[in-house]
């Protein structure tokens, strides 16, 4: 991270990170723990808060940028990943980190999350996946296990869950990982790891929703999840990463999936409008001859 | 027609070259001083069909593509039969005549202009567009203008293969030296002039105005009358330093190009009724936020996918009603091809000075239309003024606070709060579509109060109180104390402007007040002008009327005429004249236009058509209607 | 306050089971014959914030919240400093006095009644709800009611756990009985009656009259103030085997619901504003493919996610411009709680007759409200007339086609063409949202044609030109020579009929209009009604004025005032008294209304906001505004 | 496939299904081969033209149904398998055909298409991926070469291709195939399979658009493709049918990657609501009981 401004003047803390608005999320909500760990992750990175944007759409989770210090935006519900993009293309030197929940990115946002993968766009993108929509107060999101009852599946949810990890590698995505609020730890490293990651970097966090979601609680995911750097997985091998993307049942993996050990370039490196400073950097409007040059091109 | 113009009409299937024959002959013409207005009526189809371009040349430049032509270029039989029976005495019709020959006998004093092509242009066999050149050649001799203008024009367009330059100009010389020497000149003669002229689409206008107004961001997801708005900006991304992205769809365009707005840069986006549907929901956004955008919908025949390559002005309701709740925004139409360069000068201004989305209304005439500008048009550019925008600086320079505690979203009186866009250092704040205080934090949660949610909303429609100030009046012209006043908005200006030119000349005295601001919209200007009429006729290119509802809506005044049209075609100054006498003599009060030249008789191949006659041959055909 | 009424406030924050205790209270005096109408203004948390519901109890059911609690049950210290200083003589304040006490004297006349919940609910200490059922209990008995009626709610509502409706029983009882022994009854004394009451939300009938009317599909994303909806239809879906599916977002919503009004089945779909921002398009789909589909748009205060938990009637812009172009659609907002039954059982037999959609504009007041409906407005249902819709037959039977070839799409005179659905034998056809002929095939390729267009746009047009026969009348009553003329649509109709009685006892005589259907319009009677006017007022929840301007539109009537509240809060009686009374006075010609109760006083913890003075406590803090 | 009627009187041939209304394509355009093939394919399964549902979004492969005799709708441009979803649920006895093409399936409309397939709806998804926007004359798709010059990338894409087959992969769709408008014999098979499958079936199918791309044109197809079954494929591997997906080289894999050996219920054979008689047929409204009992729940 090249920085806009001179160096700051002292060691960041999480202090800095902290907004002077509370969170407002149930207490023992999940989201806590991402929130609290992206603090931690961003003052040890030693980002400026004002270089770090932070983009979410609208969800419990989407929340978190109003409980964050730095620029924030709360956009439209699964619309994040589209906004982010516009501004890191306008200032590719501000670090983007999106955040927000399995219903804003994985259901309504969806075509946008795997597009911008494909793209590459260089941002973090972090997912409060509580598989359930809290704000809405628990319907079926589609990382709901089957079966599962909701408000909106009183039934039992009909529908198979969505991979997002198995989606990522289909898409190109280059930092694949899975973490669990419920160890924060390990969590601060994944961030920490993507952030850096020279294209687009997804973090799917379980976050338990202590309210609505009954069965993916705390204790269950304790229960299932096991750390991938326990197990000896190699994250460049796209096909262990497959292997291990698509495994959901007794036992569930957290942890780097896959790495790319050569990293396609981001889209701010290929497009030639954004080499050299950042779009709203460069000089304004164009100059006399180049006007005319272009009313010449039609006469 | 009494001005000293010519209207040539060009017509083929899609990808006989129809419209790069109407471009060389415009191209050709302007060159030579002549002022172009043409218009192509096409369909969705890359292959077949008929295209039907018409091409309107004047020293005095012409303002719309008249309503009945001089001189015909048909490129395959279907045309020749379609439209010879449209030419008038005088007329001439060109064609190849080792291809095709007429159904039926040409109306009387029309000249049958039959081109050898495979003798003149002898590379026609493997190459059959030069038949094209030819007939552009032979044109240009019966108008009565020099060969030279030709010959620069193809050299310029085949400037990377000269081979190709010499056989063109060579087939172009030899057609136009054949009707030298075996035609009659066209009755009216045009007469090269030095006045210079860009020809140019509105399109390529809206573009290159906003590469001069600083947009350095321009997203798009193809649709038509929108995507050559996003062809010029592709071709000129690199050369122009502008980030220039194809994406998903037109919600990720929007929601971009609001991001980058946000992130400090001018941003632009387009697309037509459809795509506009799918951005509705953010510039909602936009509005909240206070987020400057501008956002372009070039309004094609509807309803949904409707007839995609047909005029229309049909959205009014639509771009009015974008979005749920009330937020400021500043709505404005175009009213020809040279003012899409001043609406897009000012439409950046306006976003970035009242922080708010700025909606375009062209629509396919404007977008798709052809038309020579005078390039002194293109000099006009507004200073670019940021508005109160804060952004970083190159240095990392901390902007002045004057020690307050920066408050992104501060009630000033005007509504206006200074805006800093992430980089700044020590304007941190949080953007949100939810509501939220002065300061960025929302209100929308544990917080929620009716007077913070009031004061918020008030000041945003504050802001909306000054737009009216920068804004030009409304078009108005002709005697004050008129019978008729007829009244438009958007591309149908050039239009009335003739045809209130015709009435008058024809003994109906007649003005002509143009609405270009939709919102704010010039209420007192606008009741002022109209208080004078004594019947005023509003012409519109929709089946309901949506301009004249807007304007009833805003001033209260019902008109006492309407002229419409929804049939996919523009209108020619000849409806309004006979829409105008048409309610004078009180046989309606809303006319519905139609255009119903026998060219526009449709084949039906598939025959199921509860209506369909078959295909009418010959004179039979043009005489059944 | 003069009727036999009394209103409750119950307030505490997010999770302290506010709307529980109200449900529960409301179910038991309405099992008493007492008509309840509910209020309950929350804010966008799950936990934490303050939730103030208020419930107006009479024998003669109230149509709205009213203005002044007589009432109070303070579940947290917040609630009681905030809102004890809103009751008046007379009043009384219910609160756990283990938890809680007055943070300043009660006003003069209020009776304090501490409740010691431990002592009389021991459970209290682990399940810290039941200081709601001992309050609720003691309420009761202050109201004059018996206990009978609250204990055959909590038997029914937790009638699978026994042991819970014996604890909770107990705790009402105990907190029934104290109140008796300690407390002064309220003045006002409610008394049973044997009326038989529906307690519903407004979603809750939505839902319902759509399942009464053959509703087999219904499909939707969460929004709220709709999502309740959903919430009831898949509860019943299996019981009443309607197919209720969520889907990934608004736009698969009305496409899957438009497929299926498609294959033949009745099919809805409701959201909010964002949402239905992205089903804008589709509806224009169905207008031009002439399916029918009934969309709700549940309004909450915009502009964007603006304040989710609120209510507005800003949307009218949005819902009349949805998807480009000119397409017929029909739009009617509910005036109330009942209304939505007949609203859905009609707009379920227009879509059908009309082959259009039918969007229906609700908003959260009506949404969410919760109001007693007497059980036999849903009787009231509709014969289910599918108008000229084709089915399929369980045993494959062929339509009967008088040999005639079919086509979707007939150029008939009344402008419906019956409609084959997918699986009917012998009718096959395209629909398509391109323009087409009348058998369905496009004629926006290369058959595009002005002729056929024209036709086509003019026969939907022309569906529309019966719709207004089949429409109840817009709703006037009052004086007929009154000297103001109350105009309101939608969710105002309550607090307006309220507003006109006092009026009217106040001296100020004073009739009111109620629009249910905005389009088609109905011009005439409007016309005529307020044509004998002698000063109009409009009443809308939002801030521009949306339907002053759509009356005007419509009408060419302007009104001589506003009034107008956008501060997320309902209108009460008494704004529309006073605003009338300042119009009246020449104060103003528009007044915004703003609900700037003490009460509403906002904490802002963040501190950062300008305007923000910190936490004021007690009697200082009630005072000061 | 039961059907609505009675057996149809006599065998069906592709003239059955054939519009009055003739193909209006660019000469050569590969959509013409894909229109053929599926007459033929549908004439032999015995498909009654009115039983038949094909629905297409917007896009010169989109305009298919306007040629094909059955029931059609041509519906928005990317909502073709939303609108298709909700008529086979109203009447599960269609069978339902979705046409269109890659930026109608893979740009706008590819959130549906990857929630359908993890929905497992009943039908059969045909893509006429001819890698660029056909009908807008000639932009950049979703599916086009990276480099490849287009009207909208004149400086060449940026980005990397979206893989349709992984990404159904990684979406439980349970049939997989790719075929060639070239290879119609070949085509004709993966259509009566995937017709056939009783779940989500996705048929990619390379077709040339041979007036606005001119690097993947028919003879570019026949240097790259082979066929899976000549090479010993095997399409109940799910991992072998991965490692085909995202094969794009100098050789191109088409035929079927991958079906489900133990196909999932489809949505239509768990939602209580469509068990027995399609909804379309049911009896209208509800019994003057059940009214009462849906008014006692709120008394
Ligand atoms: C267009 C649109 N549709 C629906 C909503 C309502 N909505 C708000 S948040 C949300 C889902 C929240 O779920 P998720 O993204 O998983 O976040 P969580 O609350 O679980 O953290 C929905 C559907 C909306 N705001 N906008
Ligand atoms: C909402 C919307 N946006 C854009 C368009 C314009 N449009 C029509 S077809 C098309 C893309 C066609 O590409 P594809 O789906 O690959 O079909 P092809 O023509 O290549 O067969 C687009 C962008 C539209 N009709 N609707
Ligand atoms: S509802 Fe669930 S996700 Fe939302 S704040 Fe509460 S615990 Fe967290
Ligand atoms: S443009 Fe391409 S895809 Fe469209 S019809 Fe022509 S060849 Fe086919
Ligand atoms: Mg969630
Ligand atoms: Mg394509």
């Amino acid at each position: 991270m090249t920085t806009l401004t001179a160096a700051t003047p002292r060691k960041l803390e999480v202090k800095d990170f902290k907004a002077d608005v509370p969170p407002d999320w149930c207490p023992g909500c999940g989201d806590f723990g991402v929130l609290n760990v992206l603090q931690k992750a961003c003052a040890e990175l030693e980002i400026p808060p004002h270089e770090l944007l932070v983009v979410s759409g609208i969800g419990c989770s989407s929340n978190l940028p109003g409980f964050f210090r730095s620029y924030g935006v709360h956009s439209l519900h699964g619309r994040a990943l589209a906004f982010a993009t516009g501004a890191k293309l306008a200032n590719h030197r501000l670090t983007v980190i999106v955040t927000g929940g399995d219903g804003d990115g994985y259901g309504i946002g969806l075509n946008h999350f795997i597009q911008a993968m494909r793209r590459n766009i260089n941002l973090t993108y972090i997912v409060m996946n509580n598989e359930i929509y809290g704000l809405t107060t628990g319907q079926v999101s589609p990382t709901s296990e089957p079966g599962m009852v909701t408000k909106s599946t009183p039934m039992g949810n009909l529908e198979q869950m969505l991979n997002p990890l198995a989606l990522a590698l289909a898409s190109g995505c280059g930092y694949i990982a899975r973490g669990f609020s419920g160890d924060p730890k390990h969590l601060q490293k994944l961030y920490m790891d993507g952030i850096q990651y020279p294209g687009f970097a997804l973090i799917d966090v379980f976050s338990p929703c202590v309210t609505f979601n009954k069965q993916n609680t705390y204790h269950w995911f304790r229960d299932h999840v096991y750390r991938l750097e326990d197990k000896g997985h190699d994250p460049t091998n796209f096909h262990a990463a497959m292997d291990r993307a698509i495994e959901w049942g007794a036992k569930i993996p957290i942890g780097l999936f896959y790495r790319n050990p050569n990293p396609r370039p981001s889209l701010d490196k290929l497009d030639p409008a954004l080499q050299g400073e950042p779009l709203v950097l460069k000089p304004r409007g164009l100059t006399a001859e180049q006007r005319r040059a272009l009313v010449e091109e039609f006469m | 027609m009494d001005h000293a113009n010519l209207i040539v009409g060009i017509g083929g299937a899609a990808g006989d070259g129809v419209a790069s024959a109407g471009n060389t002959l415009a191209l050709a013409v302007a060159r030579q001083g002549q002022g172009v207005y043409a218009y192509n009526s096409y369909q969705s189809v890359i292959r077949g069909g008929h295209s039907w371009l018409r091409l309107r040349v004047s020293a005095q430049k012409p303002l719309n593509h008249g309503d009945q032509i001089d001189a015909l270029i048909a490129l395959n039989q279907d045309t020749l039969d379609r439209h010879l029976q449209e030419l008038g005495s005088g007329g001439v019709a060109l064609y190849n005549s080792a291809k095709i020959k007429p159904s039926y006998e040409p109306p009387q004093g029309v000249q049958l202009c039959p081109l050898p092509v495979p003798e003149l242009a002898p590379s026609s066999k493997e190459l059959p567009v030069m038949q094209n050149t030819v007939a552009v050649g032979a044109m240009l001799r019966l108008m009565g203008l020099d060969f030279a203008g030709l010959e620069s024009v193809i050299s310029t367009t085949f400037a990377k293969k000269p081979k190709v330059v010499a056989s063109n100009v060579a087939a172009a010389k030899a057609g136009f030296d054949y009707a030298g020497a075996h035609f009659q000149p066209l009755p009216r003669q045009l007469k090269p002039t030095s006045q210079k002229w860009a020809l140019v689409t509105g399109n390529e206008v809206l573009a290159m105005s906003a590469a001069m107004a600083d947009c350095k961001f321009y997203c798009a997801y193809p649709m038509s009358p929108a995507s050559a708005i996003l062809h010029w900006m592709a071709a000129h991304a690199k050369q122009l330093g502008i980030c220039v992205r194809q994406v998903e769809d037109e919600i990720s365009v929007i929601n971009m190009t609001i991001g980058a707005n946000h992130a400090g840069v001018r941003g632009m986006c387009a697309t037509s009724g459809g795509g506009f549907a799918l951005m509705t929901e953010a510039i909602g956004m936009a509005g909240i936020m206070e987020t400057p955008v501008v956002a372009i919908n070039v309004m094609r025949a509807g309803p949904s996918t409707g007839v995609p390559t047909k005029t229309e002005q049909g959205d009014l309701n639509q771009v009015f009603g974008a979005s749920q709740g009330d937020y400021p925004r500043i709505i404005v139409a175009p009213i020809s091809i040279p003012d899409c360069f001043a609406v897009i000068q000012d439409a950046f201004f306006l976003a970035d000075r009242y922080q708010c989305p700025v909606l375009v209304i062209s629509d396919l005439l404007i977008s798709e239309g052809n038309e020579t500008v005078d390039p002194a048009v293109f000099e006009h550019i507004r200073e670019i003024d940021r508005g109160e925008t804060i952004l970083p600086s190159a240095n990392g320079e901390l902007p002045a606070t004057n020690g307050e505690p920066y408050l992104r979203f501060k009630n000033t009186e005007s509504g206006i709060s200074p805006r800093a866009v992430p980089g700044v250092p020590g304007h941190l704040y949080v953007a949100a579509t939810d509501e939220h205080d002065e300061d960025g934090v929302l209100i929308s949660d544990i917080y929620t109060d009716p007077v913070r949610r009031k004061k918020m909303v008030d000041k945003r429609a504050r802001k909306m109180s000054t737009v009216l100030e920068h804004l030009p009046p409304p078009l108005f012209s002709g005697p004050a104390d008129a019978e008729v006043t007829l009244v438009g908005w958007g591309s149908t200006w050039g239009v009335l402007t003739e045809a209130v030119e015709r009435l008058n000349a024809a003994g109906i005295t007649t003005n002509h007040l143009h609405v270009r601001y939709l919102v704010p919209f010039q209420v007192r200007e606008v009741q002022k002008l109209l208080g004078r009429s004594r019947r005023i006729i509003i012409v519109e290119n929709n089946q309901s009327g949506q301009f004249a509802r807007h304007l009833r809506a805003e001033t209260g005044i019902a008109a006492n005429g309407h002229i419409r049209k929804y049939d996919g075609e523009p209108f020619e100054p000849k409806h309004i004249v006979a829409g105008v006498q048409d309610i004078l003599n009180g046989k309606a009060e809303i006319v519905n236009v139609l255009s119903t030249e026998p060219g526009w008789r449709t084949d039906h191949p598939s025959g199921t058509s509860a209506d369909w006659k078959g295909r009418l041959s010959g004179i039979a055909r043009a005489a059944t209607h």
